[in-house]
């Protein structure tokens, strides 16, 4: 950690729809404490320089997700990235790949209709009621500790979307449902108490999904929770092609 | 590509009730360090597709008649044939230290049957693999064996 | 013709990744001694003369092997140049670059599969 | 223009509350259309930054009576038994139906759920997924909630008023942040679950989205807020920033060490008795100021501290039950835990008081439901044991979802006309407030000058003579935010406006805060007075009820729902 105060230069993004044709860029002369994240640079702008500077954030603690932004052309979450690791000059942009609503904010629907196209949630043959033979008596299914390992890696994302400001693929193809979301299907398709991968495999070999992907691992890279979404999508396409095989054997999807 | 992303990535279904700036990308997007090796190992893909046809090309002319493939043959002394293996051996290296070291290891197939391993330990395989298919390969064609 | 595309991309992604991976181990020992050693002079010329060349590549594993050779860095390549042309923006000639490509690969496959029978 | 959209039940908050109201109402009644609303997506809503655990029964060694009286004692006695009771045996069937929902919980080598020791908590019943509890709670939570087609999110959409009509809610009025636009979304009950109120004060675990607006939205409609002067502090939050180590590292064996690296709990007598780390957190966060005031506690770069020592677990544990206060620790004091000890001291974490509610987690207003940490179902009474608040959110979640849906099938709509007309004068007096350079006050120094006198009337220690001067702060400061100076007047994501609706809930909050607490004569929980050092059940046994008035809060009492657990001295 750096001793003592130094004053850094911040440029920021600004937009607002209402009067802006296009994003511009402001600068701001941030005096910083030690120990500071990018995050209370930006805060110190919005409380004490322009209150009209709009961004999202909440928890400070790098679990919320909220508080992605580009710095100096990185993805990062800016509550967990230290000034320390920068100059004296820094460019905070809205996320790369997504849409700007204003200044730092960055529309995020698309990404929540994409979230919800793989089914993240546990789909069992049977409702609950029916499938208590498989509960114990406390009411929870049996899992071990290696069954809840084998996705518990990719349970982590925190839907910060800094996968989706790195990956080419997103930037290029409008359909493709991007890192996360398939990380997050691919979860569902490996947790042991799930048995509808089949349908979920079905997403997957659908238009923009899975074999979109060219493996630029940049998402892997970025991701400030090491959910390893590359791998996760690399998998899912293992997963997505076994059963298109399984359904050539066995017609009617031997799952 | 500089500039703008596809401004239709990532936007709403339903379009949106604000107005929006188009998604940005940094402009030298291709520049950053980490993607250029992502281009270039993209780009591997048209020295394998020269490669393929030139293998086709002599496995022709071997099944032609001995003239033809030793003029096949000889005619890979040629310099520009030589420098494009070089780029070649390059790339296959290239290729195999990011698949096999930092790729596959992390793709085992999860929640099926197969246990899951440590990554070292699969990766430890694959390039055992690597390495013993190539001794085997250049033993082969340089005569050693068979 | 993207559809299409899409209905084979299993096979596709299948064909890539044996490219990828077996392809690149092939690939690997060929190139040092096919490309470099014996055209460098490092390795006689004669391992590999008429005789013993169709020695090797006549019975049925040196075909397969040869195939092998011949067909899966086609898929590797076609697949990894569809995608680099899609991350230059790609998306609306996706379809022709595609097809184009995997057209070349099959084709390129195709004669492969004729050119180790004809051995 | 305001725009009218009708459903049967609103919610308000998409918390581990809210997202368990809705989906308990949606399984329910698969046709009743049930609207979320939340100011930030809901996998953003604070649940996601808890840590340690959710507690419920679950070993065999355990059972409700155990659990109920911990809970009991846990909030000296002022909690509400028959709510308690409710809590215990609602509890385990809570946390089994999230597992059924992939709640990754951590897992015995047998397939069955672990769980932890806790503060307070006489046996180990605090279910956990390594020390992320909140974060899976809320995503699984949330991902389940996607399933069911019968719940509309408002997402980014601030709620400022409820809409009422003869004396029963009947809807919101809230502003699409995105848009600027107002909105009227009518149903015929209303949940509320927006969460606590941490930041009136300056130093806490909680995020900025914890502003007091349920409460606040609640108040200004007459109903009381119950038990605002029960402000916990969690003992361990980093120097600086108040990040939250949990308790679960003093679960999994961890200690608390002085300036001379000793273990004071244990050494010295702090009434905390031999459980020493494991004691409950207003007893520990005392005996850290204890520390300090004896000059003990350790001053350096990251101010008056204590430290928190982890290092005699061993890597291997603290990856496996600890990994994320092994990351905070490293990325935001730099210390890692496997070497180090990590700075802590007391910190604002939770708010015991909040909307008056009962055990069917109704409110006084006809039509209104509260549920989790806005509301307060006496519950935790003068102290919340760790990990029960959680389980409360879903526990009376539920209660919620399933109690008003039950209430909304026999009541009518209400009148659209007249509702609608209410969400528009609501709506003209927010855009007089935007952008509107009348007043003089700026957010950010009045936010301040609101913090710098909670945290110096209301902390840990408190005195008549500091809550007094802070009650009258909190009047005067109420006062001048009425008098705002915002200078953005675009209505695109006015964060501007939106900080300013919030501050003028905390303020109401905060009031309501200090002048329950200066009344109250007595030291209980976490309500600790040096001029009165003793619990007096003769005067206090009672829940401090805050009505709004213009001139600041009028106070009233109800009486504590007692039961076969009879008041005692509480020692551990
Ligand atoms: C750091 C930390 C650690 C914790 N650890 C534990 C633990 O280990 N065990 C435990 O049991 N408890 C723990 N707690 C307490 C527990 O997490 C909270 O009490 C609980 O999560 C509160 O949930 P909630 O649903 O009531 O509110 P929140 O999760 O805070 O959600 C509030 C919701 O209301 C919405 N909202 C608020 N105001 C408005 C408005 N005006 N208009 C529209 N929407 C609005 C917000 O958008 C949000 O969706 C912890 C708390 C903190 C801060
Ligand atoms: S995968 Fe990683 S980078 Fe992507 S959204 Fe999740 S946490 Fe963020
Ligand atoms: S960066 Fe994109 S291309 Fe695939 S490996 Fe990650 S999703
Ligand atoms: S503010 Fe929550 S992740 Fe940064």
């Amino acid at each position: 950690m750096s001793e003592g105060k130094k004053t850094i230069k911040l440029e920021i993004t600004r937009f607002d729809p209402d009067v802006d044709e296009v994003p511009k860029t402001e600068e701001y002369e941030v005096p910083t404490e030690p120990g500071w994240k990018v995050l209370d640079a930006v805060n110190y702008v919005k409380d004490h320089l322009d209150p009209s500077l709009s961004h999202r954030w909440s928890c400070r603690m790098a679990v919320c997700g909220s508080c992605g932004m580009m710095v100096n052309g990185e993805p990062k979450l800016t509550c967990k990235t230290s000034l320390d690791e920068y100059g004296d000059s820094i460019k905070v942009e809205p996320l790369a790949n997504f849409p700007i609503v204003r200044d730092l904010v960055v529309e995020i629907d698309g990404f929540m209709d994409k979230f919800k196209s793989v089914k993240p949630w546990i789909i069992r043959a049977k409702e609950r009621a029916e499938d208590m033979e498989n509960l114990n008596e406390r009411g929870t299914y049996s899992q071990s500790p290696d069954e809840l390992s084998a996705f518990k890696q990719f349970s982590m994302c925190i839907n910060c979307l800094l996968c989706y400001s790195a990956c080419p693929v997103v930037a290029n193809e409008p359909e493709f449902i991007g890192p996360a979301a398939i990380a997050l299907g691919h979860r569902y398709n490996t947790d042991s108490r799930d048995e509808g991968a089949a349908e979920r495999n079905e997403v997957f070999r659908g238009e923009g999904t899975v074999f979109s992907c060219s493996f630029a691992n940049e998402c892997s890279e970025v991701c400030p929770k090491n959910v390893d979404p590359a791998s996760a999508v690399n998998q899912a396409k293992l997963g997505a092609v076994v059963d298109w095989a399984k359904g050539l054997i066995l017609p009617r999807g031997g799952a | 590509m500089a500039g703008a992303a596809h401004p239709e990535a990532m936007a709403p279904r339903k379009k949106g009730p604000t107005r929006t700036a188009p998604p940005m990308m940094p402009s030298s997007w291709w520049s950053a360090p980490r993607i250029r090796i992502y281009l270039l190992f993209g780009a591997t893909g048209l020295v394998y597709l020269l490669a393929g046809f030139l293998i086709l090309r002599l496995a022709w002319a071997l099944g032609s008649n001995p003239m033809a493939w030793q003029s096949a043959f000889d005619g890979l002394s040629n310099p520009l044939y030589v420098i494009f293996h070089l780029i070649l051996l390059v790339s296959v290296l290239g290729v195999g230290i990011r698949a096999f070291v930092r790729m596959m290891p992390k793709m085992q197939p999860r929640g099926g049957p197969l246990p899951v391993l440590p990554p070292a330990v699969v990766r430890g395989a694959i390039c055992g693999l690597w390495a013993g298919i190539t001794l085997f390969m250049v033993l082969v064609l340089s005569g050693a064996i068979f | 013709m993207k559809q299409l595309l899409l209905k084979i991309e299993p096979i596709i992604w299948l064909l890539f990744g044996a490219g990828l991976s077996i392809g690149t181990m092939l690939l690997t020992g060929f190139v040092l001694v096919v490309g470099l050693a014996i055209p460098l002079g490092w390795v006689p010329a004669d391992a590999l003369d008429y005789e013993r060349a169709h020695a090797l590549a006549s019975n049925l594993i040196g075909r397969l092997f040869l195939l092998g050779l011949i067909a899966l860095p086609l898929w590797k390549g076609a697949h990894h140049l569809r995608s680099i042309s899609l991350d230059f923006g790609g998306e609306s000639r996706d379809g022709a670059v595609g097809s184009l490509l995997y057209l070349l690969a099959a084709a390129g496959s195709v004669a492969g599969i004729v050119a180790v029978i004809r051995i | 223009m305001v725009q009218v959209s009708r459903h049967d039940i609103v919610i308000v908050g998409g918390g581990g509350a809210g997202l368990r109201a809705a989906i308990a109402a949606a399984e329910a009644n698969p046709k009743a259309s049930i609207a979320l609303v939340s100011k930030v997506y809901p996998m953003r809503s604070h649940t996601v930054s808890a840590e340690g655990g959710a507690a419920a029964v679950a070993r065999d060694d355990d059972n409700f009576e155990l659990h109920g009286f911990d809970t009991v004692k846990g909030s000296d006695f002022i909690g509400d038994q028959n709510v308690i009771e409710y809590f215990v045996e609602q509890a385990p069937k809570e946390l089994a139906l999230l597992e059924n929902w992939g709640c990754p919980w951590s897992r015995e080598e047998d397939g069955t759920v672990s769980t932890r020791a806790f503060g307070g908590m006489t046996i180990k019943r605090t279910w956990f997924a390594t020390d992320k509890v909140g974060f899976h709670m809320l995503h699984s939570l949330f991902q389940q909630s996607m399933r069911y087609e019968n719940i509309v999110r408002y997402d980014e959409f601030f709620v400022t008023k409820l809409l009422t009509e003869n004396g029963a809610c009947k809807g919101v009025a809230a502003l699409e942040i995105r848009t600027g636009d107002y909105h009227a979304i009518l149903g015929r009950a209303v949940i509320l679950a927006t969460g606590g109120a941490g930041k009136v004060f300056p130093f806490t675990t909680n995020g900025a989205i914890k502003t007091g607006d349920g409460m606040a939205l609640a108040y200004r409609e007459g109903v009381a807020l119950k038990d605002m002067e029960f402000v916990q502090y969690h003992p361990t939050g980093l120097p600086g920033t108040g990040i939250l180590i949990t308790e679960a590292s003093r679960g999994e064996g961890g200690y608390l060490r002085n300036k001379d690296g000793d273990r004071f709990l244990v050494d010295y007598d702090y009434g905390v008795g031999k459980k020493a780390e494991l004691g409950p957190r207003d007893m520990i966060s005392r005996a850290i100021i204890q520390e300090f005031e004896a000059g003990r506690g350790i001053d350096d770069e990251h101010g008056l501290h204590a430290s928190l020592d982890l290092t005699h677990l061993g890597e291997a544990h603290i990856m496996a039950k600890l990994p994320f206060v092994r990351e905070l620790a490293r990325t935001y004091v730099g210390v890692d835990p496997v070497h180090q000890h990590i700075p802590i001291r007391p910190v604002v974490h939770y708010m015991m008081g909040g909307v008056d509610t009962n055990i069917r987690a109704e409110t006084d207003m006809p039509g209104l439901y509260a549920a989790g940490e806005v509301a307060c179902g006496s519950l935790n009474g003068a102290n919340r044991l760790g990990s029960n608040s959680l389980t409360e959110c879903l526990v009376f979640g539920n209660s919620a979802g399933v109690h008003s849906l039950e209430y909304a099938s026999g009541t009518n709509e209400g009148n659209e006309a007249s509702l609608r007309a209410q969400a528009e004068e609501e709506a003209a007096r927010v855009d007089s407030l935007r952008g509107s350079k009348q007043g003089d006050e700026k957010i950010a120094d009045l936010r301040v000058e609101m913090n710098r006198v909670m945290e110096a009337g209301c902390g840990v220690y408190r005195e008549q003579e500091t809550m007094k001067i802070a009650e009258k702060g909190m009047h005067e400061i109420r006062k001048r935010a009425s008098s705002l100076h915002l200078q953005d007047s675009s209505k695109v994501f006015n964060t501007e406006l939106v900080a300013a609706l919030e501050l003028m809930n905390m303020v109401e909050v905060a009031e309501t805060l200090a002048v329950s607490a200066a009344h109250r004569k007595e030291s209980r929980g976490a309500h600790t007075c040096r001029d009165f050092p003793h619990r007096d059940d003769q005067e206090y046994l009672y829940h401090t009820m805050a009505y709004r008035t213009e001139d600041g809060p009028r106070l009233d009492r109800k009486d504590v729902a007692l039961g076969h657990w009879e008041p005692q001295e509480r020692k551990y």
